[in-house]
């Protein structure tokens, strides 16, 4: 399996890990990734609030370039950051579905001397995971099965909404259904698909903190050992912020975040230091018990 | 003079074939001599075009002309011909259809210029030389004829009585017709002087094909050993015998390759290429899309194979081109 | 005939259609330029052509004008070609000297632009008027109608077709898959509004079936073929293996008990797994057919052969036969009525429910159960969990009115909700929430019944549950579901804990919707239901002459209009086997020998095996009677000497042409 | 077709059309003050693009597509064609096709020659150049040698031409050549035939030969035209030679001499774009063939001109001999007459050509006697993947390329043609120039004159048809006079 | 007068495009169109067959021909054709067809085959509408008024040829 890669500025900065880990876990299941030349901001929040036009310009050309950057059949963007996966796939329904946009966008290339014709599947890794790998083949390289570990999954809102490409938009399963493939064991989390508060936490705090404070107690409460993301900012706010939730709200959380692939990287016997486990806050390898001795020694 | 009939045989875009197929009456051609009194035969004998100018108009009882219209020349030719002929008859496939030569009509006649005098790989021309309907060469005028943008068959410049099909037309069907003429035993005016059934009618291989034939995939001649004796079509290669007059008694297939088609359509078909195509296409097996694409491109040039000999005659034509002028010259 | 004198004289007619025509195109302008068109004689405008003064014009027309050849430009012509064609025969002309023009539902329906509209019409027009002049008589082929009936489906709406048919005299074959008929309605409990109960009113009906000596029931089967046309149908029926004798076993179930499980096991279907049964079972008590069968899946026996087979030395009937293999039959009829009911709604796709993840959640069919008598806790209402509910919620429009799932009201669930509501406070004493949209009680006695609801002290919150959630933020709510929604009565968003949650689900197209369409080459609407011929002129009628549908498979209804679509059904098949024979289209393919090669090319193209190779005469050869008239053949004859009737080569020619001959702005405004 | 009123109103004679020989032709001849010849052009005005629409089509069509270049020649247009394919998909077909392709392309030049001799340029000596032009014909012919000569000319062609339809599906326009063999095979009950036509093929082309020595040698006003200057170019020749030098039609390596005789070049087929190169001039559509390495010098002759010559005479010329036993007398006898080679004189081509009918028609016969000719095997399956191929032979009038150029599909991207006539079109209008300026003088012309210039390219038996492979349809060949004041004197259209 | 251009009532060029359309399937889902009054594009024109096998190519064509600017075929999906495998026959036909008339200088947006199911009056619109919007985009294809033009090549009065 090829793919075209889509990092985005997220895996590149704050979200390294879930590059690393995701690169390794692809390469250990034989998928090839090429990270797509010259890529550009995906168009996300920023400009998709104030300009769309903008937004959907910025993003048609990282489209415009995979779609010259493969000659054999259809190209395939794999985006693992949430944000940018929306407004990739967002912009290639728009340009499918409405003149306007289509128009401003061809416009928009053509002055970079681009051009588009709306080949370009946009696709999630989970998405990869489940429907063009399979679970038995992820099942097979598990060396380390996750044995009574109990993870809470969680999607964040812009993986599933307002586009459900691969899974159920208000309670999806794939990722619970990987973790399972793992050995691990997955908690019926309600919240699953709940708001983490997005850039909130960084603007109205009290609000930010109290979305994620319930996202935790809830994982908590149903008896999660971690919890598992596929967003860089989810992950950025449930993990940072668990200090400053206990102060505020004399609450004691201390749960492990991490990324799903790092969770499937270790189960795969794959060094934690090509998983970033260590840039993680909280180390989740303590309660990961199955590891207990698993880790290869060389680590 | 006598009194036997005037017969002339005229020549415009061709290939001299049609003209070979007329001595190849062999010893009928002194019959037809006794028969007949040929009063114009350029490949044969000399005659002055002045007496032709000279006769009556329909003086000549009837003219056989052969080849496409594709210069000015021509066109004049046919003109007078046909004021000049009681009975003008298209002789083989190039008057009757545009014949080969019609393919021109797949490309510009720019194109065509500047292949030959520029980027033919033999060609020295430099200073980009192109012959001119009106040139001068140290002070000597000299003119060639007007080189027409398409090529059109007879009885697309002036009206047609007959047709006699064929690539060329077999001397039997010749000396139906001269026999027919000669009798006035001729059918309705605008008949084509051959069978009004397809090939297949007078094809030896036709008992083989099975009747339920399903077309799997299509092979081109020299991928596949043709067998003898059975049906060309049936084992995959493509054969116009099913859309294509009869008359010729199958000789390509007697050669043990497929009819290419150059006697054009029965009398119930306009478009000979759009049927053989419609026919094709329906008799062939595959359902999936992506299959079927495949297994149609084993017909990789369905103009050249479905119009060899007829696309002036085919409803399109012509290729269409970016707007040209008709005039433009080279 | 008129037109014998060769001179071609043609009428025209442009119809107002009242408005829903005249509105958009100016139909005098188009009179008036078609009038002007070669051969026509006669052109004119009229508000109603499909009336009785209309075709009375066309008469007086053909009559005084000697008009030979007719064209009207109205609705579509599968709604009124036939009007006018017999209208046209009536005086005197061969119908088929009549062409249709479509200005309304491809024009003025569809277009807003009167110039663009009226342009298009008179391109129409013009084309329709060239065609018709190429127009031949022909005398249209009938064919007779054997009297047999098929009914496929034995739910209440099959039921009653067969018994209406069999009633007449006619035999009639009833075809049901499940090993007992009576469908969904013998699922329930009572029905609504008056609450009587389903299986008092419904079984009478299934043993009538039974019994009946025209009605031939085969339970546990499928139609698996269908060939011929309407009048003349081959039908292939498939008979799945019971493993028990149909005509020895009575129904003493003394082989139940016999069975080596001791214990039901098996989550038994008919209580939706509610309850358990053995590998052999009867659906239900009042299964009809009377006749036990064992499930392959679960009996050891059949599974592995290494069982004591005791229910085998139980029966002295001999009836088990663990051998029994599926076997097939064919039979004849002359029409079908399809009445193969609905499935409800997956609740598992809208997640955010909780069905599955939360055992307290339950759809209606399994309430049905839950409270029914015979059902699998005796009408006591016992939850999964063992417990007893002192709250329930009932969530409306589950699946129905919502387009992440499906668009279409189910027209049943508000009524049947109610009636569940009522049940279950009886039952239990409950409180009880209803969430609805609208309550849609639009029927005799409904808007009733919710009155007494409400004087039930029964809740109704306005508003589309959000979720169902186990997420307890407060502790009143801890082991409860909490059922979130916005109450758009009072503009709040409320989270009411509950114990039970019902989900009225909707009603959808069985899964099988389309596979059974197409064996039976009819067509479904966007929904997946099967599509009815005209939405009120032909509400039972299908598409393909001589097959006919009933019931749910049409699309959601209740009891009521289930019964009254099956008399429908049963009417219009009666209707065709009473006269006997039907008239055909006379579109079929024809062969000019002379011109044919004998390339053999057409032969393999007809499904219908109509063509055949001559071998003596190297000729093909066209068998009119098996022809359907698809035009395929003529398409590829590489000789041009297949044609086919009403679509000559030269009528097709002179429409293409008539549509884009002569066009240019200022000849519109005529 | 003028209309301008000459000045001088001289009477107008128009002559049309241009009459026996395949295509069409065109000549204007410029007279000097002294009426006197100042230049005459030989223009060929037709043009049919083959090459440009062979674009597209699958490259095994081409032997079938080009022969429609010429109906008199097409066997050699589609064995050119097939040898193309050869070499297009590397395939080297099986002995026994090989056989039957030459067995076919020997009896074919067989009959083409004898259709010249008899038919076209036979009239101009066996009727003669000054006769009546109504008997300057086939009947013409008949007459003069005698009826019965007729029908043996006629059943003779008739039997030969049969048999290439019996190996060729048809004989215009055959269609046995597939890449790797042909389509068709010989059956042992057709040998037999195909060996009696043979035999008395060499018998005829001896008879020819006797003929011709009895009428044209025999009559010494005849020689001394053949050997006249005005019939005479000193220039190169080219023509197909076998391992031994031998004239070779179906295949071997093209050899060129100098006027002296000298091998100038000996070359491969696929080599042929750097030793031949075609001019353009705008007063005729047809192209203009020289030897590259000499270069073009405008049309004169000498070693010094690239201009060069095909056909019989050519090819005896760039050959050391014939490869058959009667043919080699012929040759030796032909030589010893002309006074050794080369021979330079125009009109020798019909004796030439006459040799060759000879060598025809006994290679026709030793390939009917060779067991292998009725082999079963007469395919390979080509599965080389195409780019490019050249195939060449020598046809009846001269020397023939096909270059095609496909895509991996076997699609045509480009086809080159380098056609028999083209080859000789510069001798030809160096011809007609000289035998103008030798034989008009103070204006004076006549029937028999025209009919002499005429004769000048008759005598190649040239080809329009397919020197106009590139141009399509027919005009008749008119000659105009010219004054020196370039006004029009006079325009004599025949 | 030009059988090309078809103007609206502004007068700028229409496109012009002729729809064969299956009885069973799409001539319904057209009605169907109508009866749910959904506004489209007008310029196009069905004619009704039985089966979109009973599309000859040569009608194809011949509407081309005689000036249309764009062909649609509308058919029952594969599976449910009416009788069985007419819109395979029809669908094989397409291929080869627009392949041909590409190779003849007939842009591939002209010639479109659609499966369009009774149901489906939804898709009549939309594809009505892309197509005309492709063929706007395209422009006429004026084949008639393009060989009448070649035609002016030709002499055709005698007299400039026969002096006699």
């Amino acid at each position: 399996m090829k793919y075209l890669y889509y990092p985005g500025c997220s895996l590149k900065s704050t979200g390294r890990p879930y590059d690393e880990s995701l690169r390794a876990v692809f390469a250990a299941l034989g998928i090839e990734l090429t990270e797509l030349d010259d890529w550009n901001c995906c168009g996300a929040t920023a400009y998709a609030s104030i300009d769309e036009n903008q937004a959907f310009g910025l993003a048609a050309r990282n489209l415009a370039i995979a779609e010259a950057a493969v000659t054999d059949g259809p190209p395939t963007i794999v985006a693992p950051c949430s944000a940018c996966f929306l407004v990739l796939t967002k912009t290639q329904r728009y340009f499918e579905d409405y003149d306007h946009v289509r128009d401003g966008v061809t416009r928009e290339l053509a002055a970079a001397g681009l051009t588009y014709r709306g080949h370009v599947k946009v696709r999630h890794p989970l998405d990869i995971l489940i429907h063009d790998v399979g679970l038995p083949a992820i099942a097979k390289l598990v060396q380390h099965q996750m044995k009574g570990l109990h993870v809470a999954s969680y999607y964040g809102c812009q993986v599933v909404r307002p586009f459900a490409t691969f899974d159920d938009p208000l309670y999806p399963t794939s990722m619970d259904a990987i973790m399972r493939s793992l050995g691990a064991e997955t908690v019926d989390w309600p919240l699953k698909t709940r708001c983490c508060g997005g850039s909130l936490s960084g603007t109205i705090k009290e609000a930010g903190l109290r979305l994620n404070q319930h996202l935790l107690v809830e994982a908590l409460r149903k008896g999660s050992d971690l919890v598992v993301t596929c967003c860089p900012l989810c992950q950025f706010n449930l993990e940072c912020f668990q200090k400053q939730i206990n102060k505020n709200y004399d609450e004691r959380i201390s749960l492990p975040i991490m990324y799903f692939t790092q969770l499937m990287g270790l189960a795969f016997g794959i060094p934690e230091k090509e998983l970033g486990i260590r840039r993680l806050f909280i180390d989740p390898l303590p309660v990961i018990g199955a590891l207990k001795g698993g880790v290869p020694a060389h680590v | 003079m006598s009194d036997k009939p005037k017969v002339g045989f005229y020549w415009c875009a061709s290939c001299g074939g049609c003209e070979e197929s007329i001595v190849d009456l062999a010893e009928d051609i002194l019959g037809v001599l006794d028969a007949v009194d040929i009063r114009l035969w350029p490949v044969a004998m000399d005659f002055k075009r002045s007496d032709v100018e000279a006769m009556a108009d329909r003086e000549l009882a009837v003219t056989f002309l052969n080849g496409a219209i594709r210069t000015s020349e021509q066109e004049e030719m046919a003109r007078i011909l046909r004021r000049k002929s009681g009975l003008l008859i298209a002789y083989g496939s190039c008057a009757h259809l545009g014949g080969i030569p019609g393919l021109a009509n797949q490309f510009p006649r720019e194109e065509i210029l500047r292949f030959v005098y520029e980027q033919s790989p033999t060609t020295e021309n430099t200073e980009k030389i192109r012959p001119l309907t009106s040139a001068e060469d140290q002070g000597r005028k000299t003119t060639l004829p007007k080189f027409f943008t398409m090529v059109r068959s007879l009885d697309q410049i002036v009206e047609v009585d007959y047709y006699l099909p064929g690539c060329p037309p077999t001397p039997k069907l010749l000396l139906n017709a001269v026999t027919a003429i000669l009798k006035g035993e001729l059918p309705p005016k605008g008949s084509v002087l051959a069978p009004d059934t397809a090939l297949c009618d007078e094809c030896p291989r036709r008992d083989s094909k099975p009747v339920d034939l399903q077309i799997p995939e299509f092979h081109r001649p020299h991928q596949v050993v043709i067998d003898p004796a059975l049906c060309i079509l049936s084992q995959g290669v493509v054969c116009m015998g099913p859309a294509t007059r009869g008359g010729c008694e199958a000789a390509c297939p007697a050669g043990n390759m497929p009819c290419t088609g150059c006697s054009g359509p029965t009398s119930g078909v306009a478009d000979q290429g759009a049927k053989i195509l419609s026919c094709l296409a329906a008799s062939s097996s595959p359902k999936e899309e992506d299959e079927i694409r495949r297994v149609l491109e084993g017909i990789p040039d369905p103009v050249g194979t479905f119009y060899r000999y007829a696309l002036p005659t085919s409803i399109l034509r012509r290729k269409r081109m970016p707007a040209e002028t008709p005039q433009a010259h080279q | 005939m008129s037109e014998q004198n060769g001179e071609i004289r043609i009428g025209f007619y442009v119809c107002h259609c009242g408005h829903n025509i005249a509105n958009i195109v100016d139909v005098a302008a188009v009179a008036r330029y078609v009038a002007g068109l070669p051969h026509v004689v006669v052109s004119r405008e009229y508000k109603y052509m499909c009336s009785d003064p209309g075709q009375e014009l066309l008469r007086q027309d053909i009559h005084d004008h000697r008009l030979n050849r007719i064209v009207v430009a109205s609705c579509s012509p599968l709604l009124h070609e036939q009007t006018f064609r017999t209208a046209t025969a009536k005086a005197g002309v061969n119908p088929f000297y009549f062409q249709m023009v479509n200005i309304r539902e491809n024009v003025s329906w569809v277009h807003e632009d009167p110039a663009e509209a009226t342009l298009k019409a008179r391109d129409l027009a013009r084309a329709a008027v060239r065609r018709v002049a190429a127009h031949k008589a022909l005398q249209p082929k009938t064919v007779s109608i054997n009297p047999d009936v098929l009914v496929v489906g034995g739910g209440i709406a099959g039921i009653h077709a067969a018994l209406t048919l069999a009633n007449a005299g006619k035999k009639v074959t009833l075809v049901e898959r499940a090993p007992t008929i009576g469908g969904h309605m013998a699922m329930f409990d009572k029905t609504f509004p008056t609450l009587d109960c389903a299986a008092c009113i419904l079984t009478p009906k299934m043993s009538a079936v039974k019994n009946h000596p025209n009605i031939t029931l085969w339970t546990y089967a499928e139609v698996t073929k269908v060939d011929g046309f309407v009048g003349n149908y081959t039908v292939t029926v498939k008979h799945k293996p019971r493993y028990v004798k149909e005509d020895l076993c009575v129904g003493c179930l003394e082989c139940i008990d016999a069975c080596v499980y001791k214990e039901a096991k098996v989550p038994d279907e008919f209580n939706r797994g509610l309850g358990k049964r053995k590998p052999i079972y009867i659906p239900f008590p009042q299964a009809t057919p009377q006749v036990v069968l064992i499930d392959p899946e679960t009996c050891i026996a059949v599974k592995s052969g290494k069982c004591k087979r005791t229910c085998v030395e139980k029966c002295d009937r001999l009836a088990i036969d663990l051998d029994q293999k599926e076997s097939f039959d064919e039979i004849t009829v002359g029409t079908i009525i399809l009445a193969t009911g609905f499935k409800t709604f997956d609740p598992k796709r809208v997640s955010y429910y909780g069905y599955g993840r939360y055992p307290n959640v339950y759809i209606s069919l399994e309430a049905e159960r839950l409270i029914n008598a015979s059902g699998p806790t005796s009408g006591e209402l016992i939850l999964r969990d063992g417990r007893r509910p002192k709250t329930v919620g009932i969530v409306h429009c589950v699946g129905s009115r919502d387009k992440n799932t499906h668009r279409w009201c189910s027209r049943t669930c508000c009524m049947y909700s109610l009636k569940l509501a009522h049940l279950l406070k009886e039952h239990s004493g409950a409180e009880v929430y209803n969430f609805y949209i609208d309550i849609r009680a639009a029927g005799k006695a409904y808007e009733e019944f919710y009155d007494k609801l409400l004087e039930e002290n029964v809740h109704f919150i306005r508003g589309r549950v959000a979720e169902v959630t186990d997420w307890a933020v407060i502790p009143e709510e801890e082991g409860k579901l909490i059922i979130r929604v916005e109450d758009t009565m009072i503009g709040v968003v409320r989270r009411i804990p509950v114990d039970m949650v019902v989900l009225a689900v909707g009603m959808e197209p069985q899964s099988d919707a389309q596979e059974v369409r197409r064996l039976f080459n009819i067509s479904c609407s966007t929904e997946g239901f099967f599509l009815e011929r005209h939405p009120k002129l032909a509400p039972v009628d299908t598409f393909t002459d001589g097959i006919f549908i009933a019931g749910a498979c049409q699309g959601p209804k209740d009891i009521p209009d289930s019964v009254a679509q099956a008399g429908a059904a049963a009417a219009q098949a009666l209707m065709l086997i009473d006269s006997g024979e039907i008239k055909l289209e006379p579109n079929t393919a024809y062969l000019t020998e002379q011109n044919c090669s004998g390339c053999k090319s057409c032969i393999n193209l007809c499904p219908y095996h109509a063509i055949s190779y001559l071998d003596d005469k190297h000729r093909a050869s066209i068998n009119e009677a098996l022809c359907k008239g698809c035009g395929t053949c003529v398409a590829s004859c590489p000789s041009g000497a297949i044609h086919q009737n009403l679509f000559e080569d030269e009528e097709i020619y002179s429409e293409i042409d008539g549509l884009l001959a002569e066009r240019s702005p200022e000849s519109t405004a005529v | 077709m003028n209309n301008q009123t000459p000045q001088n109103g001289n009477r107008r004679i128009t002559i049309d059309p241009i009459t026996r020989l395949e295509g069409h032709g065109k000549i204007d001849i410029f007279l000097n003050e002294r009426g006197d010849v100042d230049h005459a052009y030989y223009q060929i005005p037709e043009l049919r693009g083959f090459e440009t629409f062979s674009r597209g089509r699958p490259a095994e069509e081409m032997p079938q597509i080009t022969s429609r270049i010429c109906g008199v020649c097409p066997t050699a247009h589609h064995m050119a064609g097939t040898k193309a394919l050869d070499s297009l998909y590397h395939v080297d077909p099986p002995p026994t096709a090989k056989k039957i392709r030459e067995l076919i392309y020997s009896t074919f030049m067989l009959e083409d020659h004898a259709l010249h001799v008899y038919i076209l340029g036979g009239p101009d000596f066996i009727v003669g150049p000054d006769a009546p032009k109504e008997t300057r014909n086939v009947v013409g012919v008949i007459n003069t040698v005698g009826p019965d000569v007729g029908r043996k000319v006629i059943s003779m062609r008739k039997r030969l031409r049969d048999i290439i339809s019996l190996l060729g599906g048809k004989v215009i326009h055959p269609v046995f050549g597939l890449p790797g063999g042909v389509a068709k095979g010989i059956s042992r009950d057709e040998v037999g035939r195909i060996r009696d036509a043979a035999d008395d093929g060499v018998e005829f082309a001896l008879f020819t030969l006797e003929v011709f020595k009895k009428i044209v040698l025999g009559n010494k006003a005849y020689v001394d035209m053949i050997t006249s200057e005005a019939y005479t170019h000193r220039t190169y020749y080219m023509g197909m030679v076998d391992d031994r030098n031998r004239v070779n039609f179906y295949d071997g390596r093209i050899r060129v001499v100098d006027p002296s005789g000298k091998e100038f070049a000996l070359f491969n087929a696929a080599s042929y774009a750097d030793h031949i190169a075609e001019h353009v001039e705008p007063w005729s559509y047809v192209k203009f063939c020289y030897l590259k390495q000499v270069g073009w010098k405008g049309f004169t002759d000498g070693p010094a001109s690239g201009v060069y010559a095909v056909a019989p005479l050519a090819r005896l010329n760039a050959a050391e001999g014939m490869a058959t036993p009667k043919a080699q007398e012929a040759y030796e006898e032909y030589m010893k007459t002309l006074g050794g080679k080369p021979v330079h004189f125009t009109l020798a081509n019909h004796w030439a050509r006459i040799v060759e009918m000879i060598y025809a028609a006994e290679r026709m016969a030793e390939l009917a006697r060779d067991p292998e000719i009725t082999g079963e095997t007469i395919r390979v399956i080509p599965t080389a993947r195409p780019t490019s191929g050249v195939g060449v032979v020598e046809a009846p009038r001269g020397t023939l390329f096909h270059h095609y150029e496909t895509d991996p599909n076997g699609i045509m991207q480009n086809a080159n043609l380098i056609v028999a006539t083209q080859n000789n079109s510069a001798r030809i209008a160096m011809g007609i120039d000289k035998t103008a300026k030798e034989l008009i003088h103070a204006g004076a012309v006549n029937e028999s004159l025209l009919n002499r210039i005429e004769m000048t390219f008759r005598a190649y038996d040239p080809c329009n048809a397919c020197a106009t492979h590139s141009l399509p349809g027919a005009m008749p060949l008119r000659i105009r006079l010219f004054d020196h004041s370039r006004c029009l004197l006079r325009e004599i259209v025949r | 007068m030009d059988r090309q251009q078809t103007s609206d009532s502004s007068g700028t060029w229409q496109p012009k495009i002729i729809a064969f359309f299956c009885n069973w399937c799409t001539y319904t889902a057209a009605d169907l169109a109508g009866v749910s009054r959904m506004k489209h594009d007008s310029h196009f024109r069905i004619i009704r067959v039985m089966c979109s096998g009973r599309v000859d190519p040569q009608f194809v064509i011949d509407a081309f021909a005689r000036g249309a600017d764009g062909v649609l075929i509308g058919g029952c999906h594969p599976g449910d054709c009416h009788y069985m495998e007419g819109n395979y026959k029809a669908l094989r036909r397409f291929h080869l067809l627009s392949r041909m008339l590409m190779s003849m200088g007939i842009e591939q947006d002209r010639f479109r085959l659609e499966w369009i199911s009774a149901s489906e009056g939804e898709k009549v619109r939309t594809v009505i509408n892309d197509m005309v919007r492709r063929i706007r985009a395209l422009g006429p294809l004026r084949l008639p008024a393009g060989l009448a033009e070649l035609d002016g090549e030709l002499k055709t009065r005698e007299e400039e040829i026969l002096h006699v």
